[in-house]
């Protein structure tokens, strides 16, 4: 399928309800809780465990959580449904103009939200713009005693103290199944890119896709009337839509 | 023998028959080369308790700052206290309350200059001085703060390999413009009227000294053509520093303001930042001079009329700090936001909800309720005390809108309390920095402007009005 | 140019050189610096810049869930589901990903060794031949009846090995155990099934397929049998796939769990009441269908009411929901089944799906025609337990089991182990029953090894997992198989005969073999290397058609039923309900990542926590983080409370995966163990009554904080 | 013939301003003399040719440079090497005269401070005429003529009220 992305140059030229490229759908009536999710991205995107004392302080290093709440108090108590907040690539991301050194920016063929972990200088301004909190610091060298190393997956940097790290979507993932798709001349498919937490989840509750493309499997379910965007007041455009209710 | 620094002709001193106005410095004039010889005094006569104290504040420094930032730096900023959500944590308090601190030298000496106010004569360099120290105290919190404080200078406009440049979109970018430019300025409004006193000390000392000021001093003499450039130079300074003073502690009140954050998000936090930093710095300003008004022969300098004229800048700015908070709070405990009223309740009923009260004694309370007593006014240490709490004060409403404003977001799953760590010797550090920087400063600038203090005395006289004499001030320019 | 740097500029130079670096190496590139030796010869098949991929099975519970492993130069670098897999379809969960921390984790045992006394970290490394040797001697030496072989719930083609082995010793069969199966009470489950319809198996309850979905207790989307495959399952009836309708779904059990806390409804019933409310549900339904069930016939609903806690209104309300249901289903399963009356809690429950309609069918023998091996139940290892005390086991080999650590402490396993004379570990991870063995001679880890695995449930179609290694083994480790197989070499004789295979690839390829007849297979092949290739490529092999059997419910309509109350061992106020941590496992507490990996329900990280109902904590003047001693009649220890809104007044909970005392920096010293102070009751089937003992909580004025990733501000309305 | 620089030194400045006003009616043209004090007294209040002073000069092309320099910055930069941040335009308007502010002011201010180096001609570490009683408050008028007029000159000041007139030699300060 022949598409034409229009990339628009600022605010006044994307307008609210517009798609972006890349965009996920979370089912929260499907979501279990169960992490793997969780695990999945940490072991995809060589994420530090931090050890207990540094994890009760708010310093984990999860670029998805699993948040839920409980309503009421027993026995009529009731726990909201789990839902995987990760970074929601803003289309107008609050954390991207804030930063001095352009560490965060975006990217204007993926159109996500990238962080330069080379860049960083670790003001951590980004971090407290972000409405979502979905970014995370390296507060330490965390450490990884040998040979927990060989684990790492060569295709995403490691990376150290004072830097700011967040959900890329799975970029490297993006990155190569376009490669791939270029060197065979053709489109990528739908369902041809997949993040390490929607390729874990077992309920099948996460889908990712393309949104500029209206046929696929995405772009319908953001579209369902059970679709909502997490803070869609604020007017950041976000690109991952939640699906409540039944 | 030195001249005295009389006053111009047709003055009436010493009346007898009017009010005693030799009380005030301008009506009490002393010979310009007791007033140097005072000045040198004070900067070569040192006990050993002074230096006692610099040792200390010097091992303070070395281990508190020195030593703990390079534990820290090698680390990470783990040592610290700042966590999810208070990413900010106390070093960006401590960067505002210095950059508050900073703001009063500028007040005093090119605001009160502009507005031709004459008390301010004897302590502008005092305040300065505290205005350069602050800066560079504030330029260390802020460097503290950074993830990655070696790659700083990545914030430097600046052409590079990596074909980037700062992103001018950023408050941040425009903080470090702001306090570069501030900084900058600063240092050299400090200079330039630091030169002609600095010829006085190189004609009155000798030794390393006399090579020192010589080279400072830069040949001045005192021509009629160098005082016209000096003279032209301050007031472009004095009017042009103000509107920078302005924009700093705007700009910082920026870094939150422009954020999408309840509790941040708030149009008056400019003018808020700009009167709070005042409140600071000339409580700040108090402090500093009570402890110069110790040193020898200063309490001829700085005089409880000095207290009793700060006292009533400290009460109006008070009451003008009172009233851009309660601006801010009204308007975001009316909107009922959800999120800014969880906030704004976190803010007073939270488990620092007692900073909070603190915040408003210290800077309210206590300003109206002894600010307006003329006696406590003129009594130097009380005042100091004074200053002393009002700082307490705006510290804690820092804190108050930094970290535990931080505490409190859209995503209330990682609500997090924060508590200080290496932060706390870190800002004892910088402190202990602050005062031992005034204190060498102490022994190598005059601290006083005893050309402007000259000037003051001559230009000032009493003129018969009917049955009593009144203070007149003559312009020179 | 001076010629010579004297010996102080040489250490003043040193020296500053060493600060430089510090400084550079300190404050560097984004990037950390990584040292990975590069292999001097690449492993085969590997490729610079390419990744490449293998199929196998996670090893991380005994449900066989496909993985697709990606490998980088030798290096496993990410696990992810085998999409074609019958069980879980391309999908994972936490403690599969996290397998790779086990693969590579710092403390794994790296070569084989004598320990020089029991509990000691004092050893002698010993080279394979002198393993192999020990093992031929224990072998030979120790009369057969003496051999001891326990293993764990995975892999099947080694406790197929075992068992052949055994076999031609003449020693008794191996036993296998795992604290999933203690805590999912499988054998009752069997039993029930067994007693209610008369046939052999586990259930499977495909969820897909109902409207309402009622379930006692069974956490099957935690750990329970299949948990990939339930959740999978569980999808579909949200979704409606198969039925048009969003699946309604009903968990009764006394506190919220993971699975509960995605009910449309959790009914915190009083414990051990499952099977009374079962019954009333039943008795209602066959009232109002004007119908006579023998073993619902003898209730009466009020006193169930009474009982259970819920209401005869509620009660009547949930029977006309499944009633109403187009196709309902109810599951028994974990707590419901772990009390004294586990067993006819069990029938009851099973016996609703009668009246029904419901879509359960057994699960299919493998394609071997057999069915997977359960684990022993808790009544098979207290009798195991027996025999060692009475000096009757002289030799025992243990592999893929943590027995000390898994069953309960007052069944005295660990006292039982000192009466053995000899006692040979194959642990790959240095467990706190590797830290009794006499040897230690590591099987490789799971993505090392070869091997099948049957399934016990999981998928409707007859499947064969297959094992393979996705990278070189990464220490000195050697399959457990061939150090058998070896073994029984050396022993000569009968036993070489009946064992004459060169090594596991050969055994395995000799168990294959049958399959090469099988027609209705998703591959074929013509002769065994072509079919075993295909075997590893694919994960395995299973039929295209489902082979689930289809239960016959008619003996279950007339058998009557009667179901006693539940007994409670010891004094205290609360039941214990211990729970498996549905992230850790059994066996995840050494992987790094796993501990981070926050608790579903309570977000906990890290450490052992206690569950109290906020209003009992309020009475007990207990705050978050308050230590609390817990203390049944068989002991007591010391956890920090959490103050969890979702659970019954009268019960307090205890997640099972912590409280090592070796196993690992990961997981040794942190949280507690509540097998320690559980009383080792049983229900009627022989599996262990986790839920039967009662505690009280003493204050112990001390505070520890819980590590939780969601906020501890305003969480019960309050600062 | 050989010219001498002499200085008069007064205690205020009202003799002072006389002198300098009977002097230049004696025929000692204005850039003969110099006044140096211990404090700023105007051209007017001395009775002198108001001084040129590039200062405000030099604040203005300071600006000017500052304010080219945030242009390129703002705007040059971004356009050099575009990066896009927050869905916000590539040249944003407002946050560019926060900039353009800045640099301006700096340029401005260090133009100034520059200028009064600049005109003054410091550093001048040379040996000049100067006494340190000048510091001390004291009006000094400095005059150079040649030795034969020099006693013409020393005593009118005497008369006028100087409290010392003699030759001064240029001295490292």
């Amino acid at each position: 399928m022949e598409k034409t992305l229009t990339i628009p140059e600022y605010k006044a030229d994307w307008a609210e309800g517009e798609n972006g490229k890349w965009g996920m759908v979370i089912d929260m009536d499907l979501c279990t809780g169960c992490q793997a999710c969780v695990a999945a991205c940490a072991m995809e995107n060589n994420i530090s465990f931090v050890g207990e004392e540094d994890a009760g302080y708010g310093r984990t290093m999860h670029w998805i959580r699993i948040e839920r709440f409980w309503e009421g108090t027993y026995p009529e108590i009731r726990m909201t449904p789990y839902q995987p907040i990760l970074c929601q690539q803003c289309g107008h991301a609050p954390c991207e103009p804030v930063c001095p050194v352009f560490a965060s920016v975006h990217s204007q063929a993926e159109q996500i939200n990238l962080q330069v972990y080379n860049r960083c200088v670790g003001t951590r301004y980004c971090a407290n713009n972000c409405p979502y909190q979905v970014r995370v610091f390296n507060w330490r060298d965390w450490p990884r005693p040998a040979p927990l190393e060989n684990q790492l997956n060569p295709s995403v940097t490691v990376r150290r103290r004072g830097i700011m790290e967040k959900c890329t979507f799975c970029i490297q993932r993006i990155r190569q199944a376009e490669d791939v798709a270029k060197s065979e001349g053709r489109e990528i498919r739908d369902g041809e890119v997949v993040p390490a937490c929607a390729q874990a989840c077992p309920a099948d509750a996460i889908v990712f896709g393309r949104l500029d493309d209206p046929e696929s499997r995405v772009s319908q379910l953001a579209n369902s009337p059970r679709g909502k965007k997490l803070l869609e007041e604020l007017g950041t455009l976000p690109q991952v839509t939640y699906l409540l209710g039944g | 023998m030195a001249v005295a620094a009389k006053p111009l002709p047709h003055a009436h001193t010493h009346a007898t028959e009017g009010p005693d106005h030799r009380e005030s410095l301008m009506f009490d004039p002393r010979p310009r080369g007791l007033m140097n010889a005072w000045a040198m005094e004070a900067m070569h006569e040192t006990s050993w308790k002074f230096w006692a104290v610099a040792a200390f504040l010097a091992l303070i420094v070395l281990v508190f700052l020195v030593g703990a930032w390079a534990w820290m730096i090698m680390e990470g900023l783990g040592l610290a206290g700042v966590n999810r959500p208070a990413f900010w944590g106390v070093f960006l308090v401590n960067t505002v309350f210095w950059i508050g601190i900073s703001h009063a030298g500028t007040f005093i000496s090119a605001i009160l200059r502009v507005l031709k106010v004459e008390f301010r004569r004897p302590f502008t360099r005092a305040a300065e001085l505290m205005t350069a120290f602050g800066l560079i105290q504030a330029g260390f919190s802020i460097l503290m703060h950074m993830g990655r404080v070696w790659l700083s200078y990545w914030l430097l406009p600046y052409p590079n390999q990596r074909q980037l440049w700062p992103n001018f979109h950023s408050p941040l970018t425009w903080d470090f413009l702001a306090i570069t430019t501030y900084l900058l300025s600063s240092l050299m409004y400090l200079y330039l009227p630091l030169i002609p006193d600095l010829a006085m000390a190189r004609d009155r000392s000798s030794g390393w000294r006399k090579r020192l000021y010589r080279i400072l001093a830069l040949g001045f003499r005192g021509t009629e053509e160098e005082w016209e450039h000096l003279r032209k130079a301050m007031t472009i300074f004095a009017f042009a520093i103000i509107p920078v003073m302005f924009s700093v502690h705007t700009i910082v009140s920026w870094d939150f303001a422009m954020a999408t954050r309840p509790g941040w998000s708030s149009t008056i936090f400019g003018p808020y930042f700009v009167i709070g930093a005042l409140h600071s710095g000339m409580a700040a300003v108090v402090v500093v001079l009570f402890f110069v008004r110790r040193m020898k022969h200063m309490t001829y300098f700085v005089r409880p009329e000095h207290f009793d004229a700060l006292g009533k800048l400290m009460l109006v700015i008070s009451m003008a700090w009172a009233y851009f908070f309660f601006n801010d709070y009204i308007v975001q405990w009316y909107g009922g936001d959800k999120w800014t009223r969880m906030l704004l309740e976190y803010h007073e009923n939270g488990p620092l909800g007692w900073m909070w009260m603190l915040m408003l004694i210290c800077n309210v309370a206590v300003p109206w309720l002894l600010l307006w007593n003329r006696r406590v006014r003129r009594t130097p240490w009380l005042m100091a005390i004074i200053g002393i709490l009002i700082n307490v004060g705006m510290w804690l409403e820092r804190y108050v809108i930094v970290p535990i404003s931080l505490t409190i977001n859209r995503m209330p799953f990682t609500w997090r309390q924060y508590v200080p760590g290496i932060e706390i010797p870190l800002g004892i550090g910088t402190l202990a920095l602050f005062i031992l920087l005034y204190m060498l400063a102490s022994r190598l600038i005059p601290l006083v402007p005893i050309w402007e203090v000259q000037e003051g005395q001559m230009v000032h006289s009493l003129e018969r009005v009917g049955k009593t004499y009144v203070p007149v001030v003559k312009e020179l320019e | 140019m001076s010629q010579e740097i004297s010996r102080r500029d040489f250490l003043k130079l040193g020296g500053l050189g060493a600060v430089a670096t510090m400084v550079l190496t300190g404050c560097g590139t984004a990037a950390r610096y990584v040292r990975r030796t590069p292999y001097t010869k690449m492993p085969e098949y590997t490729f610079t810049g390419q990744s490449t991929y293998f199929a196998t099975t996670c090893r991380e519970c005994p449900a066989a869930c496909g993985l697709i492993v990606r490998t980088f130069q030798g290096r496993a670098i990410k696990v992810e589901g085998n999409p074609n897999h019958p069980v879980n379809a391309g999908k994972t969960c936490a403690r599969g990903q996290a397998t790779l921390h086990g693969l590579y984790n710092p403390d794994r045992i790296q070569g084989p060794f004598k320990r020089s006394a029991r509990g000691s970290e004092q050893i002698t490394p010993l080279d394979w031949n002198a393993a192999i040797q020990v093992v031929a001697q224990a072998l030979r030496e120790t009369s057969p009846q003496g051999i001891a072989f326990l293993l764990g719930m995975a892999p099947d083609h080694l406790f197929d090995l075992v068992s052949d082995l055994a076999r031609a010793l003449g020693a008794p069969a191996p036993i296998r155990f795992g604290a999933l199966g203690m805590f999912e009470a499988r054998a009752t489950l069997r039993k029930a099934t067994q007693n209610v319809l008369g046939q052999d198996g586990l259930p499977w309850f495909d969820l897909g397929a109902a409207n309402v979905v009622f379930s006692f207790g069974a956490n099957f989307l935690e750990t329970w049998l299949s948990p990939v495959a339930y959740t999978r399952l569980f999808s579909q009836m949200r979704r409606g796939e198969r039925n048009e309708k969003r699946g309604y779904f009903v968990q009764f059990e006394p506190r919220m769990s993971q699975t509960a806390s995605k009910a449309d409804e959790w009914i915190p019933l009083r414990p051990g009441t499952e099977g009374w409310v079962a019954q009333a549900l039943g008795k209602l339904i066959a009232d109002a269908r004007g119908l006579q069930v023998a073993a619902f016939s003898g209730v009466n609903v009020e006193e169930v009411a009474q009982n259970s806690g819920i209401e005869v209104a509620e009660l009547q309300r949930l029977a006309d929901l499944l009633m109403k249901a187009r196709r309902a289903l109810v599951i028994p399963g974990g707590a419901a089944l772990a009390h004294t009356n586990g067993l006819e809690n069990a029938e009851a429950i099973l016996t609703l799906n009668a009246l029904l309609d419901a879509p359960i069918t057994l699960s299919p023998l493998s394609p071997f025609g057999d069915a997977y091996h359960q684990p022993a139940s808790l009544q098979e290892m207290a009798a195991l337990i027996e025999r060692m005390r009475r000096g009757e086991v002289q030799a025992l080999f243990i592999h893929g089991a943590n027995p000390v650590f898994e069953l309960p402490a007052a069944l005295g396993f660990a006292e039982a182990l000192q009466k053995v004379p000899l006692v040979i570990s194959f642990a790959t991870f240095p467990d706190e029953t590797a830290l009794q063995a006499d040897y230690v001679f590591p099987d490789h880890h799971g993505l090392e090894s070869w091997g099948y695995q049957r399934l016990a449930t999981g998928s409707a179609f007859p499947t064969l997992s297959s094992s393979q290694p996705v990278v070189v083994p990464f220490y000195n480790t050697q399959a457990t198989a061939d150090v058998l197989l070896a073994a029984a070499a050396q022993i000569g004789g009968a036993v070489a005969q009946a064992l004459p295979y060169t090594d596991e690839v050969a055994y395995i390829q000799a168990r294959l073999s049958p399959l090469l007849e099988q027609k209705n297979g998703f591959f074929g092949a013509p002769e065994i290397n072509t079919f075993f290739a295909y075997f590893q490529q694919y994960g395995g092999w299973w039929k295209t058609t489902e082979e689930t059997v289809k239960p016959s419910w008619e003996n279950a309509f007339n058998r009557r039923l009667q179901v006693k109350a539940a007994e409670f061992a010891g004094e205290g106020e609360f039941h214990l309900l211990p729970f498996i941590s549905p992230v850790l496992g059994e066996a995840g507490a050494n992987k790094p990542w796993l501990q981070e990996v926050p608790d579903p329900t309570t977000t906990v990280m890290w450490n052992s926590w206690i569950e109290i109902n906020p209003q009992t904590a309020e009475e007990l003047g207990l705050q978050d983080d308050d230590v609390v001693r817990v203390v049944s009649d068989q002991g007591s220890f010391e956890v920090s409370v959490y103050r969890y809104p979702a659970i019954r007044p009268d019960v307090v909970a205890i997640v099972f995966g912590q409280g090592h005392t070796a196993y690992g920096r990961y997981a040794q010293g942190r949280g507690v163990n509540p097998g320690q102070i559980l009383k080792p009751v049983t229900n009627a089937a022989g599996d262990l009554a986790f839920a039967a003992t009662r505690v009280r909580l003493e204050k112990t004025g001390k505070k520890r904080a819980i590590s939780r990733l969601e906020s501890i501000l305003g969480v019960y309305g309050e600062h | 013939m050989s010219e001498k620089t002499f200085l008069a030194l007064f205690s205020d400045v009202n003799p002072a301003a006389e002198a300098i006003a009977q002097l230049r009616e004696m025929g000692m043209k204005d850039e003969q003399m110099q006044v140096i004090s211990g404090i700023p007294f105007t051209a007017p209040i001395l009775g002198r040719p108001h001084p040129r002073t590039n200062v405000p000069r030099m604040a203005m092309g300071g600006a000017l440079v500052g304010f080219l320099l945030a242009m390129f910055f703002t705007i040059g930069t971004p356009n050099l090497y575009p990066v896009y941040v927050g869905g916000q335009p590539l040249i944003p308007v407002p946050p560019s005269v926060i900039a353009t502010f800045e640099l301006t002011m700096l340029g401005m201010l260090l133009a100034t401070f520059l200028g009064v180096f600049l005109d003054s001609r410091f550093p001048s570490y040379r040996p000049m005429e100067y006494v340190p009683a000048i510091s001390d408050g004291k009006i000094g008028v400095l005059f150079r003529c040649t030795e034969e007029e020099s006693s013409r000159w020393m005593d009118a000041l005497q008369k006028l009220g100087a409290e010392s007139v003699s030759p001064v030699e240029a001295v490292q300060l």
